[in-house]
């Protein structure tokens, strides 16, 4: 553990004192993922999914990060925007595979009727904001959401995911450097995607935290108990007052992306204590809801056209496009009044 | 405009504000002097130099239910919140996130000898964007209940304000005690008339009112309408007030080309082409950015006279 | 676009490129395939993610004299550059700096299932200011033409290049091989005729050349006019069809209200009021963001469809 | 001397070796901006000058260390944008104080019939950009500039000032970013106003710097000669391909602001062997020039309405206004034709 890590750490959860019900449910989020980006392929192959969901996966590390978090569906939990790394801090904040197939699928069911695409997934009430706009506007967002937070002087944590290029932003340096003066409640997360290639000036995380004078860590072990711990100990930092965190995700590692979940439950078994009976029962769960989710897919309803025409303001009726097969007809009085309020012509 | 905010911050504990030097400075303008001895630093908040962060973190305040208020230190710097406005926080109830409850205020307008960076109209920046609403009022009175409807509201609304009604000797007035507030979308009918309609809004209604004046002289009764809330646009109030005039003229301070008058002119086309008896006309200031001399910054905006001389030619035809 | 960059760079040494991902990686949509190898990493400059802060840099460079090109990733992209491009860049001829000759570029448009944030069109946010230019074509070769005389103009322009033509089937096409330019600032009629003006641009050239066959059925004879340069707007053209034709209608991808469908409009009643029989009329975009789902997208657009029924009730009128 | 400074400062000039030269001529730019500043407080008490122009003042520093530039008339030298720090700056650079009477009293002989204001003079051949946008845009505007000097290997660098407090927008950030990627040979002067107050989380210089992977040195000693050692230091390594130098200037002293300037003549004449004879004839060239500007100022002829409607585009006519006084008139043919060509009625 380095000192930072040390620092970090809250007392409760040091040596990997995870409790058993956390360690649980991460497993459980684990194989939800790993059959949900499996199923998803199958379902892009199958022409059930959009080819857009072609090359979708899911970064557990994410998971584990969120579920690091207070996660509660009453609207009063901490609130995540999974970002780039969408949708897995969405299953740790109690996401069904079933509705994010939904919106991936772009189904009428969707939460929004699917005008907008999965990353854009917004539920407040579980705490889940989805993403729209250029890199770096969450963290704006979510910087503002912690500064309500501190406002009401509520112990809740904002969470935010970004690329790690995001940095490069103007947005995104605005954002941090608001957040920092206000020493809100949040959490970035600035993950590496090992895709791209860096092209900035800067630099390593230190130097970049140090310039909006505050914490950073980078984390990349194996079996993600550390990151786990070190999510709850940026959480803990925030809720009381000690202002932001930086945390550093490196990227993926080649080959097996699922080791680490492999680790954690290895880990589990070997260091936790885990019996075979709950490991079983994880899993068994786990593919129940994600089988009902594929099987159900299919027979949830298309969008329809006049969704398109959902009101952009709230209390009004959506403006009717001028023409449109059904309307307006020439001698419609709705669009065309002679003198006196008879139709023209 | 300070009244509006005092009242509605005393109302409601969720309205809040933020800017640059808003607080312990008292703003740019003055608006929010006392403000933060009386609501303290948490409603009160000193923000960086950074419009785009602090407008996205009102839509991240607002998604938590508060109702941010930021100001602009001039209007002219919502430049760098362009962004976040239009991609983010416009889409935010279509995307099915929900509305997002804010209020993005400054000074604009020109006649200050601003120049080209502190003179500057931004509605024509917005009103292509689906999902925000635009007011500007054109008088102190109207301004306060304007505001307050526009932080009462759950959308995004961008609000400006004319530099001249912080100081202008036409617009001291003493403003009603109760606690009004003046719908928005609904223009008002400021002068009324049958022979020409004035369509306009902000400084510029002062204006077409010294020219409808000129006019009557000649026996031409200008109806003159304020438009006070530019998106969404009041058309039944314009479309009605050609029916009876059956000519249009559209006066706006900001620039010509892509200005406001265009959509009002395709809107009557749809709406009531067959009462045009001449053709829809607009006075509007140059398309050039806003000088910063005296003299070319008269030249360049309208002028009573040019609205006269345009509204002469318009009741002729 | 790609061999119109490349000849430019060829025949100028002061053309340089400026963007993400355009080097080693050949741009998300691979027009700078190959270019990095050619014209070394000096001319073809890899930047970071700072829309805002490379636009500002071509400024620079084009004071110094070079002609940068910069690439948006996505035309949505541009909105963080919206401050520099309106404030500073249009406005420098004008202050007595000089003008900037550079040319911002990048794909635009729906139709492709990008959603709200990879689809937008983007000429209204910059068709309001004075000293850009925007340039928006509807097939390749026009696309070439355009994009030679854009790089070769004193003028910052804005370059629209909708995905379709990166790959749509009505737009395979052999270029011809010698070095021609199209004029900024000139519409092209795309097909004569004299019932019915229908003047459009971009993608909806090819949906207005569809409805205008299926109208020619009705033997209404429709004249399409494609804009190519949406500012300078070619008000001459589209007058002069006017004038011919009566009836006027504008069809555009892009959303209603705030769309280029107004000036049109206006400048249409201050040039040829007296030759109108009829209402301008316009089909548009719905006003919401773009939707993301295929079905929705498709409702959302423009079809040609509705150019017919708009044509029918206009040539009826 | 700080291990910085000593590291930025050039060889030649160790132990405040400026070319006598030199010295002759910040001496001479300083009695001209000390004569201005107090000119233009006239000229607004007489009404000959705008009110905007009460609060006038000149930082002699920012005249240091522009001069600490390659000045040159010919279009080749160094490029400047004195930014807040208008006009010291343009001194260096050549501009005399007629022209900047002109710009500033919106005369129409100044370079742009005074379209725009005092901050925006832009002259390329002198290397001159003007101001114009929100703060932190000229930084990227620089950045493109001194990317330009690199791209064709010339020897020359880009000098930017900037407030303090820019460097919290995304703007600056990104200018800064682009600058520090290619490094550039750019310098960017932040002065500290000590008007306002510092409302952001940052930080000090260096954390800044580091950010960015760059130089940075602070300097605020008097007589100003480590300033100008520091800019030559700091232009020495931007023309040698060593990137972007961030150079700090602390907030005005208190008191008499032109202590630096007689420091400086002071530390002429004890140290660096400065005449008396030369002295006085510095400050009597500096004289007459401000004293003939002022004269002449009265004179200049102001602008004229149709500059308002000066082009915005190259080669084209600025597009008429539809109704002005004197056009159109209704039966205008230009602005109404009737079918076949006659006026309207
Ligand atoms: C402001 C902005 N510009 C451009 C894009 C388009 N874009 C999407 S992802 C991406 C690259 C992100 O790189 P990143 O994954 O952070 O770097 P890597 O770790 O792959 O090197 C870009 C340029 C964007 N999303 N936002
Ligand atoms: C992006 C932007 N927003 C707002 C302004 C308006 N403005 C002009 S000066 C200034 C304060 C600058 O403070 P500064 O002098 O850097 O800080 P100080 O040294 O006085 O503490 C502000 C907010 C601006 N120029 N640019
Ligand atoms: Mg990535
Ligand atoms: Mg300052």
């Amino acid at each position: 553990m380095t000192p930072e890590v040390e620092a970090l750490t809250p007392t409760h959860l040091r040596d990997g004192a995870l409790e058993p019900a956390v360690i649980e449910d991460l497993l459980y989020q684990g194989f939800q993922a790993r059959l949900l980006e499996r199923s998803v392929r199958e379902l892009v192959r199958a022409g059930d999914l959009d080819s857009r969901f072609a090359g979708f996966t899911v970064d557990f590390r994410s998971v584990v990060l969120a579920r690091a978090m207070r996660c509660g569906a009453d609207g009063r939990g901490d609130v995540c925007c999974p970002g780039p790394l969408s949708p897995g801090p969405s299953l740790a904040f109690g996401v069904t595979p079933l509705e994010f197939l939904r919106y991936a699928g772009l189904k009428r069911t969707s939460a929004s009727a699917a005008r907008s695409g999965g990353r854009s997934w917004t539920d407040l009430r579980r705490g889940l904001i989805g993403w729209s706009g250029p890199r770096g506007t969450m963290t704006q967002v979510l910087a503002g959401v912690a500064l309500a937070f501190r406002q009401r002087r509520e112990r809740r944590a904002a969470l935010v995911f970004e690329d790690w290029r995001a940095t490069q932003t103007g947005a995104w340096h605005e954002g941090m450097s608001l957040a920092a003066a206000r020493r809100v409640p949040l959490i970035v997360v600035l993950a590496r995607s090992g895709a791209g290639k860096m092209n900035g000036g800067a630099c390593g995380l230190s130097d970049i935290a140090a310039n909006y004078g505050i914490a950073a860590v980078s984390v990349s072990e194996e079996p993600h108990v550390q990151l786990f711990q070190v999510a709850a100990g940026a959480r803990r930092n925030a809720v009381e007052g000690r202002g932001p965190t930086l945390l550093g995700l490196a990227a993926p590692r080649e080959g097996d992306r699922w080791a680490g979940h492999d680790a954690l439950v290895g880990w589990a078994i070997a260091r936790a204590g885990l019996s075979d009976r709950i490991l079983k029962s994880a899993q068994k769960d786990a593919r129940i809801g994600v089988e009902h989710a594929v099987q159900r897919l299919r027979r949830e309803p298309e969008c329809v056209p006049r969704d398109a025409l959902a009101p952009v303001h709230t209390g009004a009726a959506p403006i009717p496009p001028w023409t449109r097969s059904q309307v307006p007809q020439p001698n419609d009085p709705t669009h065309f009044e002679a003198p006196g309020g008879t139709p023209v012509r | 405009m300070s009244e509006a905010l005092w009242e509605e911050m005393e109302r409601d504990d969720r309205v809040f504000l933020m800017g640059e030097d808003i607080g312990a400075y008292g703003g740019a303008f003055k608006v929010t002097r006392g403000f933060l001895r009386h609501f303290g630093p948490e409603r009160v908040i000193d923000t960086p130099i950074s419009e785009g962060g602090f407008t996205g973190a009102a839509a991240g305040a607002a998604h938590m239910g508060l109702r941010p208020v930021v100001e602009m230190q001039f209007m002219d710097f919502i430049s760098p919140a362009y962004d976040v406005l239009t991609n983010y926080i416009a889409t935010s109830l279509y995307r099915g996130a929900g509305a997002l409850p804010l209020v993005v205020r400054g000074p604009v307008g020109g006649g200050n000898r601003g120049g080209p960076f502190h003179s500057q109209n931004v509605e024509m920046a917005f009103f292509h964007t689906p999902g925000l609403k635009i007011v500007y009022p054109s008088n102190p009175k109207d301004a306060k209940g304007l505001l307050k409807s526009a932080i009462r509201d759950d959308n995004p609304v961008i609000f400006e304000e004319h530099k001249g009604l912080y100081r202008a000797p036409f617009c001291r007035e003493v403003l009603p005690r109760d606690d009004y507030a003046i719908p928005l979308g609904r223009a008002r009918t400021v002068l009324e008339g049958r022979d020409l309609s004035i369509v306009t809004y902000g400084l510029m209604v002062h204006r077409c009112l010294v020219a409808a004046e000129e006019l009557a002289k000649d026996g031409i009764r200008a109806e003159v309408i304020d438009l006070r809330t530019l998106l969404p646009l009041d058309e039944d109030a314009i479309a009605a007030s050609v029916r009876k005039t059956g000519k249009l003229l559209i006066v706006h301070e900001d620039t010509r080309t892509g200005g406001i008058a265009g959509e009002i002119a395709i809107r009557m086309n749809e709406r009531a082409f067959e009462w045009l008896d001449g053709p829809i006309l607009r006075v509007t200031s140059i398309d050039s950015p806003v000088p910063f001399s005296g003299v070319l910054e008269d030249y360049f905006q309208p002028s009573a006279n040019d609205v006269v001389t345009a509204g002469r030619y318009l009741v002729k035809y």
